[in-house]
């Protein structure tokens, strides 16, 4: 099946080249950006049904010649660039979570009144540029396609966002931006050295101990350095934070669940593709560090979260918070934390973009994320309170669903590094369920509003949204194999528990 | 033979360089900055007189190119004064701050 | 210590307080007649340079026809007395360039010797520049004087009132 | 033994079908529950009585692997958990019959059987599990169910307070044992209980490791029994429908963290540390409650700190190695202790009054119930022959045995007072003047409560001194080791408990005959009215005091990072500024830039051609 990471990969082109031919106030507009991003969700699923799951290392591998760049100082050694294709189970899953929840996004985009084009288009830009990250197979390509995601967010962030749009698409833009630029000096010093961005060369050239007569262990932290900052902005590792809760509260609902519940997932995708896999050695040096780091962001998240009075700002940090639990997982660095980390990305993607999902459906009934100027509507809307209160069991890591699954892992090899900083971090969980529980249920428990009396429960498509992502959670959390298997975390890395 | 090394030449020539150079850049009036311009061109021709008297293959070509150099700065003078009275009847000052007409 | 270098140091200090003078006094009248030092002073170190016919040409042109032209200028235009005074951050600024200039080029020149010094200018040198100037720089000694035309043109075109154009 | 699959299968199946047919169910949902759960007693009785036959049994299936560990999901039948099943089904049948009458005018009835049947098999799940983890995760499931069904009247800002904070406190237990099921992992490699027993026995943790695991287990059981220090949510938890009370928050739920300590008891009984600690928050918190408990005004309050006394109880007997004497009080309070409960939805359904002094004489328009609940009574105050007189003797015998007289103290001391306080209600409640029309319930409701008085009464004779020690001699038939000892004691100890408690009865009875309306309110009775402000003291501490931290991190986020943040976004603005500010059109300034720039050339040069 060669080619078909392409076809995944500029499936969501054809949606946008539609577009572009389509006159902007034409009835179809909306129905034609949903439809994009079913093309590109279906060939997931043939990918996913494809995928060999006894195998370990790269397959749908595809890599061609592109390009190649001259030097003055050595002429007759020109750098290769290649075109560099394929995935493993890392990124398999994170293609499944991209498709589906780009798809679901759309969905919650269909609100959207105004430059319904444009927006669908950027839109499907904005997948073009995720799915190829998540199937790059070369640095080269995994940094042109990220900047792709970063250019199309943030003109979704500066035309269709809230009050203060712009000031939030200049910091995502900022924020970003340079953390991008930390990661393009890393790629280049690697080129440089090794004459290949081939990530999966890379990794072998890396660990083999020849190498260090290429690079040094000191150059080999400040490299590593530089990746935990550049993915850490993404991810983002406080305090590197606030561009994030500025985009959550700022921009459109559909992009945000794509925000929370997948380009955050980059920075982790990037830690523990690069940061793990090309400075193993480095990373078990800074582990303490790193993890000292997710027990911050997890601790300081869920705090700030406590005291927010706007739904919107504690889902915020709230991300903060259960992104901590990835680095934290990270930093511990054994088979457990490694897959607790993965578990939590994909988990927090689903769970965030129900999140979401549920608080597009507040804007769009009660006009307000305020939580003093919510409460009590499971009265009038019993469907959507039952949603969003599983939707918040499910952040707060409730077992049998796969926050919990994630939390334990990650939590479970923490403690086998470092048990003093995990018996700190489990304060986390605490303040988790606190702050989860407080904006779960300031908004569905209470007196009944009459002011909200008039409001529609859940409609078909906000139905069947939630509960595809609500059973995909409940599925994880109760068959965890489903992810485990394909994941076969020690063999992506090659590291032993 | 003089007894003067050519470093004491050239080091006058410097100093009146830098101090032609300051006025250049920081006086206000235009016929200062003018002024200013004619002693940077004045430590330059001493430079060459120097040279030709002290130079590598030291010889009166010196001299004649410093006579070039008095010529074109005599006509320089002549030219900026005429572009100053220009301006000033536009703009009526001599004032440089004001004349900023490049970035507009 | 002797005489030729008497002479030098009392030229040398002519023309920096000259130069000094032109940059600290207040008002340009004053800075004209500062700067005729310097250019004196110059014509004097000309001599010592065994230029005579320079130096001669030096006073002439400068300390003569620049200076006039000057004094017209600032008398075409009008004054404030005072020079403006220009911000001290500025100055602050150009002066610390400008002595980093100095002392990077300063320490370039300070030990700088090329070799012997030519003798035989001071012997008919008036000959000597003659001969030069109309063998081998005739070619630009005759450019040098349309130069010199067509900046006379030049400048009267420039300071003539453009009436047709205000006319219009 | 195959039918052990369904007992959780089968509420689970009710709460799914509750879940998707709910607007077309309406009041069948009561129905289906019951059938249900009736079938999953049915077979937890089936089990129970094979278990008698053939013994232990262990079935395992894998569930995912962490790289070359495998985790297991099973289930798992030995007498505790056989034990255990019976009561949690049985007790949520009951419930679930009584629930038919008392919510059926409840619009959202089908909800409420749906979070019941998912509560039983949350609990039966909980207590079927093999390992630590499986265990863990129906405890929280426990948990969340409790919280759903406390917060039933989700419009009441009580209710829904109180479900916060009961999910909330028993969290932070939770994370206690979350962190010794860690630790315990990387100790032994497993969360399989009888791989951990093993390793416990051959020494292969350190003894100080066993300590920290027991006591930090003893802390997630501390969150769910409500003992102290973490008892606060239990009385507050009131605000959830009787029926619920009586299910979760009396005889099974909050009975789980009994559970836990019986189930971890070959890890506790090694570290006398962890036992004493047991020992003496079991004590404490059983005389502690007691006394909160004698001047409570809300029946159901009363009954929840009555609770949390009888749990503190079972602790103490766990703690004093009275394993027996533990389980088989878990057993009888959960029968006289749930019917007290439904007694109490009975009057409460009857007069829609929850005060005890508003209410009086209920024994003549309630005659059934008031029979019912005077069995409760006597079963609690260990009243000769009836159950809870049996239970509470074994474990005075037992904690008399381990030799800690204060702890014996204490235990007799409650007994004293839980005499008291149960019939300071019961006379308050049913003797008197009558002072309101009242109407009987239904048979519906009736039926269950009489079942459960029956069981109140003939409970005990499961584990008497006289007619054998059948449930002792069963327990020990566990797969893990653990040691059951008989404890006999002198003949003056049952004889003064007796004394104790007719005491309590008499006392209370002179009491209500005394005070019909109001109290003294001196000091002592003042604070023990606020709970000795524990409530009050934790609001001010830890409550405010996290919310302090929180905006504090608030303001030093908004301020030192985003402010930090905007400052160096200034700076480059600023900078950038600067920039164009010498795009000012000037010569002069062109002139000296340019100036610069080569000034700084030459330096370059300078310095790297070595001039310098």
């Amino acid at each position: 099946m060669g080619g078909i990471l392409t076809i995944l990969i500029l499936s969501p082109l054809l949606g946008v080249i539609v577009l572009s031919l389509m006159p902007a106030n034409h009835s179809s507009v909306k129905m034609i950006g949903v439809f994009g991003t079913v093309l590109p969700l279906i060939v997931t699923i043939g990918v996913f049904s494809l995928y060999d799951r006894t195998l370990s290392g790269i397959q749908f591998m595809e890599s061609y010649q592109w390009f190649e760049l001259m030097t003055a100082i050595s002429p007759n050694e020109p750098y290769p660039v290649t075109y560099d294709l394929g995935i493993t189970g890392l990124s398999l899953l994170f293609l499944m979570l991209s498709a589906l929840i780009t798809f679901l996004a759309s969905l919650a985009a269909l609100r959207i009144q105004e430059g319904v084009k444009g927006f669908y288009m950027l839109f499907l830009l904005l997948e073009f540029g995720i799915l190829g990250v998540f199937s790059s197979e070369n640095l080269f390509l995994f940094f042109l396609f990220f900047e792709v995601t970063l250019v199309a967010m943030f003109l979704l962030i500066g035309k269709w966002g809230g009050f203060e749009r712009e000031k939030a698409a200049f910091s995502f833009l900022v924020y970003n931006g340079i953390g991008s630029i930390l990661l393009l000096i890393v790629i280049i010093v690697l080129f440089v050295e090794f004459r290949t961005m081939n990530i999966s060369e890379l990794t072998s050239l890396l660990q083999e101990s020849a190498s260090y007569e290429f690079l040094s262990g000191n150059t080999r932290m400040w490299l590593f350095l530089l990746l935990l900052l550049g993915f850490g902005t993404k991810l983002p590792i406080v305090p590197l934070h606030t561009w994030m809760v500025r985009v959550h509260i700022e921009a459109p609902i559909a992009v945000v669940m794509i925000h929370a519940g997948v380009l955050l997932k980059i920075g982790a995708y990037g830690l523990i593709r690069f940061g793990a896999g090309f400075f193993p050695e480095q990373l078990k040096e800074t582990a303490v560090i790193l993890a000292i780091l997710g027990v911050i962001n997890l601790l300081y998240g869920a705090f700030i979260a406590l005291v927010q009075t706007e739904l919107r700002a504690v889902l915020a940090y709230s991300s903060i918070s259960h992104m901590g639990i990835v680095i934290i997982g990270v930093a511990s660095f054994n088979t457990a934390g490694l897959q607790g980390a993965v578990f939590q990305t994909i988990s927090h993607g689903l769970i965030a973009a129900l999140l979401f999902l549920l608080v597009g459906v507040i804007v769009d009934r009660f006009q307000t994320t305020k939580l003093a100027d919510l409460g009590g509507v499971a009265s009038q809307t019993p469907l959507f309170a039952g949603f969003f209160l599983a939707a918040g069991l499910a952040s707060l890591g409730l077992p049998g669903m796969s926050g919990f699954i994630s939390e334990f892992l990650a939590f479970l090899g923490l403690f086998e590094a470092m048990p003093v900083i995990g018996s700190v971090g489990v304060i986390g969980l605490i303040l988790t369920a606190v702050y989860m529980l407080r904006a779960v249920l300031a908004v569905t428990f209470g007196e009944r509003k009459p002011q909200f009396d008039k409001q529609k429960d859940l409609s078909a498509v906000e139905l069947v949204s939630s509960a595809i992502l609500l059973s995909l959670i409940i599925w994880i959390g109760v068959y965890p194999a489903v992810l485990s298997n394909t994941l076969q975390m020690a063999r992506t890395l090659g590291i032993g528990g | 033979m003089s007894s003067i090394p050519l470093s004491a030449f050239l080091l006058t020539a410097l100093l009146l360089f830098c101090i032609g150079l300051y006025g250049a850049l920081t006086k206000r009036n235009a016929v200062i900055v003018l002024i200013s311009i004619e002693l940077m061109l004045n430590a330059v021709n001493l430079n060459l007189v120097a040279f030709a008297k002290y130079g590598v293959g030291a010889s009166i070509r010196g001299q004649v190119f410093s006579l070039f150099t008095i010529t074109v700065a005599a006509a320089e003078a002549a030219v900026g004064l005429a572009i100053l009275i220009a301006l000033y009847r536009n703009r009526a000052t001599v004032n440089v701050d004001e004349m900023n007409t490049l970035k507009k | 210590m002797n005489g030729e270098l008497l002479v030098f140091l009392f030229l040398f200090l002519v023309t920096i307080t000259g130069g000094l003078l032109m940059i600290n006094l207040s008002k340009v009248i004053h800075m004209v007649m500062a700067l005729v030092l310097t250019f004196l002073g110059i014509a004097g170190l000309y001599v010592m340079l065994s230029a005579e016919f320079v130096a001669v040409v030096q006073v002439l042109i400068y300390s003569g026809a620049i200076t006039i032209i000057m004094l017209f200028g600032i008398m075409l235009t009008k004054h404030t007395e005072e020079e403006p005074k220009t911000s001290w951050a500025k100055k602050g600024i150009v002066l610390t360039v400008i002595t980093a200039f100095f002392f990077i080029v300063f320490k370039g020149i300070r030990t700088m010797s090329l070799g012997p010094q030519a003798d035989k200018l001071h012997e008919n040198n008036t000959e000597q520049v003659g001969l030069m100037l109309f063998t081998d720089y005739v070619i630009p000694f005759e450019l040098v004087s349309v130069v010199l035309l067509v900046a006379l043109v030049g400048a009267i075109i420039l300071a003539k009132k453009d009436e047709e154009g205000e006319e219009q | 033994m195959d039918v052990v699959w369904l007992i959780p299968i089968l509420p689970l199946l009710s709460f799914l079908i509750i879940l998707f047919t709910r607007p077309n169910l309406y009041r069948k949902a009561g129905i289906v529950g019951t059938i249900f759960t009736g079938a999953a007693f049915g077979c937890a009785l089936l089990v129970l009585f094979s278990n008698f036959a053939e013994g232990n049994q262990l079935v395992e299936a894998n569930w995912f692997s962490i790289d070359s560990v495998v985790l297991t999901v099973g289930v798992e039948v030995n007498p505790l958990n056989a034990l255990m099943l019976v009561i949690v089904t049985l007790v949520s049948f009951l419930v679930h019959m009584y629930s038919i009458g008392y919510m059926a005018n409840d619009e959202r009835i089908a909800t409420f059987f749906g979070y019941l049947g998912l509560f039983t098999f949350a609990m039966t799940g909980l207590v079927l599990s093999p390992n630590l983890l499986q265990l863990y995760v129906f405890w929280e499931l426990v948990g969340v169910c409790s919280f759903l069904l406390v917060g039933f009247y989700f419009y009441k800002p009580e209710a829904k307070a109180a479900a916060k904070k009961a999910f909330i406190v028993t969290r932070i237990g939770d994370i206690g044992l979350l962190v010794a099921i860690f630790l315990l992992f990387w100790q032994t490699g497993s969360f399989e209980l009888d791989v951990i027993f093993e390793s416990v026995l051959a020494g292969d943790i350190t003894p100080s490791m066993v300590t920290l695991i027991a006591i930090l287990i003893f802390i997630g059981a501390v969150g769910k029994s409500g003992q102290f220090p973490l008892h606060t949510w239990l009385p507050d938890a009131m605000e959830g429908p009787t029926p619920v009370s009586a299910l979760i928050h009396a005889a099974t739920m909050v009975a789980a963290g009994v559970y836990l300590v019986a189930v971890m008891y070959p890890l506790f009984s090694s570290s006398e540390t962890a036992m004493t600690t047991v020992a003496i928050t079991g004590g404490f918190t059983a005389i502690f409650a007691a006394t909160i408990a004698l001047v409570q005004r809300d029946i159901k309050r009363i009954l929840a700190y009555s609770t949390i006394s009888q749990l503190g109880y079972m602790m103490l007997a766990l703690g004093a190695a009275g394993y027996t004497a533990g389980i088989f009080h878990l057993t009888t309070h959960a029968f006289f202790k749930a019917l007290l409960f439904l007694a109490a939805g009975s009057v409460i359904h009857a007069v829609h009054e929850q005060d005890i002094f508003k209410m009086g004489g209920l024994r003549k328009q309630l005659p059934i119930t008031a029979a019912l609940c005077l069995i409760g009574c006597l079963s609690i105050s260990g009243f000769p022959l009836l159950a809870g007189f049996f239970s509470k003797d074994e474990i005075l015998a037992s904690t008399y045995a381990d030799g800690r007289y204060v702890l014996f103290t204490m235990a007799l001391l409650t007994a004293f007072l839980t005499a008291f306080y149960m019939f300071r209600l019961y006379f308050l409640v049913f003797a008197g003047n009558e002072s309101s029309k009242a109407k009987e319930s239904s048979r519906i409701m009736l039926i269950p409560m009489f079942i459960l008085g029956v069981l109140s009464v003939v409970g005990g004779y499961i584990q008497t001194a006289w007619f054998g020690t059948f449930l002792g001699d069963w327990l020990e038939t566990s797969p893990y080791p653990i040691t059951v000892d008989h404890p006999t004691a002198p003949i003056w100890l049952p004889i003064s408990a007796i004394l104790l408690s007719l005491a309590g009865i008499g006392l209370a009875w002179m009491y209500a005959k005394k005070l019909r309306y109001g109290e003294r309110l001196n000091p002592v009775h003042r604070l023990l009215f606020h709970k000795y402000y524990i409530d009050e003291f934790y609001r001010v501490t830890i409550v405010k005091g996290t919310r302090v931290i929180g905006y504090f991190w608030m303001y030093f986020d908004r301020f030192i990072i985003e402010g930090g943040a905007q400052a160096l976004i200034g700076l480059v603005k600023r900078m950038a500024r600067a920039g164009s500010d010498i795009q000012s059109g000037q010569v002069q300034t062109y002139g000296t830039v340019a100036f610069s720039g080569l000034v700084v050339v030459l330096l370059l040069i300078a310095v790297i051609g070595g001039y310098f």
